[in-house]
């Protein structure tokens, strides 16, 4: 029995930790660190139809405990990512989660279509929400009707599940969940940066090119962690919870808060080692917690009085 | 190999206002090959300061396993380091990215090196690696005043040394390049490290010669995954260099500074 | 000439710093570690027309580099605020800026009506945005035509000027900001807390007794900042700026975002003489940055090439 | 009166398993009077962790200025503080609260003292008063086991000093209540400290008798402000007291427990 095994609709992954979009490039560099085959599964950083240079620089701040970031979804391009980086991943025996962006819906279609193609992805990842690109990006991320759209249009081309990432941008984040649930999600991940900024106090301007960016890191954790307790308990499709993990406690933390699993981002840049570091630290956890499988601590904050049952791959 | 560790601080003392030499020991340092490479510091196990910090490597000793890196005391992380004693661990990250290219100058011939304020420490090993490859080296060192001036006579002793100091409080009163042309100094290669106007005045200025420039970007994850380093190339839309992985010594031309 | 000296709607202030509401008390225990007159304003803790107890405890909880709070609007009351607090603090030469909450707009307006009339209440601070009560609270803070109407009829009965605190758990703090101001509001507060939660390793459940609470601290001013920046462009009214100071040089920050003064909350606890410090430390700052006064400051991030001008007291 | 100050720490050892004895030095030692008070310590410098942790005076010696905490390492902040060494300083604000009540018992009359865990800490100091004050005092410190017990033999010297473990690994196998039950202790005045459960336990054990019970909850400012820490009083809907400023000390039955 694999005690860390998770299914979720498209993965069947042997732990339930993987690299956060955006924060793993597309694993080259992780991978001279060691073996990509011990994460569960990997987040590629976003794929537009075009490749984009993103935004000037500088593209990352720190704030206590965080970090903002407005890299602007700088990438290849989907025709390089196809032919080049999933290939290149392929040797590793790990699924690929691809995020995927666009200024238009066309693009995410077009996108989803093609990459949905690729043998080692298994799952896709609407970044619907992301903070530093001018067009698109927020407005789908905020709209319920238009995120319920977007993931419509996708699923009816998708060849693999399709997982929604909400933005915490909103007044309402369980409308916007149960929207994109009612519009054929088959999952969702979450979450997504926050909106931020810094001023430098000598020059009296924002820090960050782009002035404003996306706020990362253990400072956002416990809005993640709410807003997974909500959105949890209102949909029936898994979450993959992400915002500030650092930690096998965290993990744990994410769990019972109701994730099914989870990516971890901004911590790869201080230890680059962390996801394996987790995966290994976790089945000692879950024996000091008394549980058998991890799954067994998902939504237990809000679970209450639940048997312990056994209930993993 | 790049690799994590956690380096026991053998010595730590200010040198000149402001700016300190620290020296670290452990198994890392026979990963550290070329100057101009850099290690990646984390100041404390908390998540404030949260990032980690880019420094150079000033000087690599893998008799003694021991490095030394020059910093100056500028925002929150460079403060809590220099608060460390010797006999405190810092978390080490490296080495990164690629160092100056040393058989770009043959034996006999002779490199420029300039280095601009706190730019200065990375090319301290290179001279010395240079030299020992009897290759003349002549060295300009720029710094804004005569309080932060530092490894003056370090370098003196490897090669011809001028200095330039902003406010003219040591040698000559104005900007390396002032030195260079005042003195005319003739040379093969040129390497430089420091303020990316310096480093701009020094591309322009030497259009025809060979010239390897250091450069600095705020970073995320140091090693080329984050994209947060990114720096253009020339007669491309989407073409880019990572600073931290494809550089940070970049051939002059090929990025945009 | 006072460097530091501002004037807002209702409030001439010898300097822009004051303790922020809920973080302070009303005052008496800081009284024995400094004298208030110091201030430049205080915020009282929130009154309500009835004594509420608040919340069970744990009612606070540590995140990285912030604290989650569920105290849930304890106070003694309007009658025992009026009879007792505010007489006591009018020894001090320090203007009051009274918070008030409740659960009906009934409540808000008979709260607004009497408490303005109390001599050394100058303003009113309308709390619509505290995550941490059951009944009105969050809704009055999210919806644009309730904060107006609310605003509407307190401002019909208020004796002081009138200033509304915004939410920043909203999609879109701009479209708030513009409806109170539009429905008279005399100035703008902002930011109150960030919904969030903690999850205990052990225990699996939620750490707060009232489970979710309001992220303050350090680690939301990258939030607050991007807020006022946005909003102090869209409105004439002035903003008093909070969230996460800690320094004279976040304070700084604040201006430059767009504030007209700020208010100091967790730090406090951290630092129970860090508002007296602040005050202390600004002049100095303001020479080194080169600023005849602290007015200059606001809004420079995105004020582009202004000129230096003296307008201050 | 409350003061912040940066408190040199002259000493700083474990004393049990995971428990640590630290001492202190600073002028603010002559602002701390009551046994039962404590201090808020502020443990880094950074936001992270951002709050103080509270703390109980253990020994206050003015003569030399210092003054001893014994705390268990517990999670970040407790862990951070033990990696401190003599001749740092750490930020202190206190004392806070207010003590036990040392004139309830008079000189000849008998105090039983009872700790559990982490709460033993205060009582020494507590029970080196009241011994001064030629009361008579008797002991009864309970812990989970033998490896974290700590301080029974300074106990000792004071006066009659018994010990319960949970496992039974040293003294009597079971709870405080079980030995005072056993030994048929009797006292004229009560004061404890320690988990919830053993606080309830006593209160509803002596119903006729003087006690002062000693109470944790998680805290904010740790001065009254910010109104984290209240606890409810009987017969009242809106009535409370502050543990950290009303209390944390209080009379048996005057805060709901
Ligand atoms: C490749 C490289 C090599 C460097 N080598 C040296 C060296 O040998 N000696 C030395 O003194 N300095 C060097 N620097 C600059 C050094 O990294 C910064 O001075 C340092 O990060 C400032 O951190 P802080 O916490 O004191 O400042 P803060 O202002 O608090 O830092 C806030 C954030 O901005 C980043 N940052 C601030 N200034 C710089 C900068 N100039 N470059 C990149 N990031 C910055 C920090 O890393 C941090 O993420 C180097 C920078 C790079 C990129
Ligand atoms: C008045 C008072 C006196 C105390 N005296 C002592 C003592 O003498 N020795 C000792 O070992 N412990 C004492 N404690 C408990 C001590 O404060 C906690 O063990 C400590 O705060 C844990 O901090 P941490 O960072 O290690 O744990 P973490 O779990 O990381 O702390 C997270 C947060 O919870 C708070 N917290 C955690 N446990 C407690 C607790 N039991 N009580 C109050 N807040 C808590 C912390 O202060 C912090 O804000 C006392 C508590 C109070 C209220
Ligand atoms: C530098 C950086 C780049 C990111 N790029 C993307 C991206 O391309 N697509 C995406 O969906 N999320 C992106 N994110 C968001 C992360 O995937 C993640 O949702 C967020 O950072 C919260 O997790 P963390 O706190 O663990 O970093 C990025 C985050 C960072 C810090
Ligand atoms: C313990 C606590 C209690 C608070 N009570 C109130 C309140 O009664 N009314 C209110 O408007 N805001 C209240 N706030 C919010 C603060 O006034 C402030 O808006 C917020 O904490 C952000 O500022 P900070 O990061 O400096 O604390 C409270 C905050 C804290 C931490
Ligand atoms: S710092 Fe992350 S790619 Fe260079
Ligand atoms: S801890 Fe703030 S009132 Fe007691």
């Amino acid at each position: 029995m694999n005690r860390l095994a998770v299914q979720l609709p498209g993965l069947s992954l042997k732990n339930p930790i993987m690299p956060a979009s955006g924060c793993f490039g597309f694993g080259r560099e992780y991978a001279q660190l060691y073996d990509l085959s011990q994460l569960g599964a990997i987040m590629i950083k976003a794929t537009t139809l075009e490749a984009r240079f993103g935004n000037s620089t500088p593209r990352v701040a720190e704030t206590p405990s965080g970090m903002l970031n407005a890299i602007g979804l700088q990438n290849p391009g989907l025709q390089k990512v196809m032919e080049e980086e999933l290939p290149w991943l392929a040797q590793f025996d790990v699924p690929i989660i691809a995020n995927i962006a666009g200024s238009t819906m066309e693009e995410y279609v077009e996108v989803a279509k093609e990459i949905s193609k690729a043998p080692n992805v298994y799952a896709l990842e609407l970044n619907i929400s992301c903070p530093n690109v001018k067009k698109g990006g927020m407005a789908f991320g905020t709209v319920p009707e238009v995120a319920a759209e977007l993931t419509k249009l996708v699923k009816e081309v998708s060849e693999v599940p399709v997982y929604v990432k909400l933005s915490p941008n909103v007044t309402n984040v369980v409308e916007m969940a149960r929207a994109i649930e009612a519009a054929g999600a088959d999952g969702l991940t979450m979450i997504n940066t926050l909106l931020g900024m810094r001023i430098d106090v000598k020059t009296a301007q924002p820090v960050l090119a782009n002035r404003t960016g996306g706020l990362s890191g253990p400072a956002i954790k416990p809005i993640a962690i709410r807003m997974i307790y909500e959105v949890s308990q209102a949909v029936s499709i898994p979450i993959i919870g992400m915002g500030g993990i650092q930690s096998a406690e965290d993990v744990i933390e994410f769990f019972y808060a109701g994730a099914s699993a989870v990516a971890v981002g901004t911590a790869n840049f201080i230890d680059p080692f962390v996801c394996p570091n987790i995966i290994a630290e976790l089945p000692a956890l879950l024996d000091e917690l008394g549980f058998e499988h991890i799954s067994e601590c998902t939504g237990r904050s809000w679970k209450k009085g639940e048997p312990s049952v056994y209930c993993g791959a | 190999m790049m690799k994590r560790e956690h380096m026991m601080i053998v010595a730590h003392e200010p040198i000149a206002e402001n700016i300190y030499a620290l020296t670290l020991t452990g198994p890392l340092v026979h990963e550290m090959n070329k100057p101009g490479q850099f290690v990646h510091i984390k100041i404390t196990s908390q998540a404030d300061p949260l990032l980690r910090r880019p420094l150079s490597l000033c000087q690599i000793d893998k008799e003694t396993s021991q490095c030394t890196i020059i910093y100056r005391k500028e925002g929150i992380g460079t403060t809590l380091l220099s608060e460390k004693r010797p006999g405190e661990t810092v978390d080490v990250l490296g080495p990164l990215g690629n160092g100056f290219p040393l058989d770009a100058v043959k034996a006999g011939q002779t490199a420029l090196i300039v280095g601009g304020g706190i730019g200065v420490p990375p090319l301290y090993e290179l001279s010395k690696r240079l030299v020992k490859k009897d290759v003349n080296v002549i060295h300009v060192l720029g710094f804004q005043n005569k309080d932060v001036m530092f490894y003056k006579n370090e370098f003196a002793k490897l090669g011809e040394t001028h200095v330039a100091t902003v406010d003219g409080s040591y040698g000559t009163k104005g900007l390396v390049t002032d030195v260079i042309a005042e003195c005319a100094i003739s040379f093969d290669v040129l390497y430089a490290c420091g303020p990316k106007p310096m480093l701009k005045a020094l591309e322009q200025a030497f259009p025809n010669k060979e010239v390897y420039l250091s450069l600095e970007e705020r970073m995320g994850c140091g090693i080329g995954a984050c994209f947060a380093c990114v720096c253009r190339v020339p007669n491309s839309e989407t073409a880019y260099k990572k600073v931290c992985s494809d550089g940070p010594v970049f051939k002059a031309g090929e990025v945009i500074l």
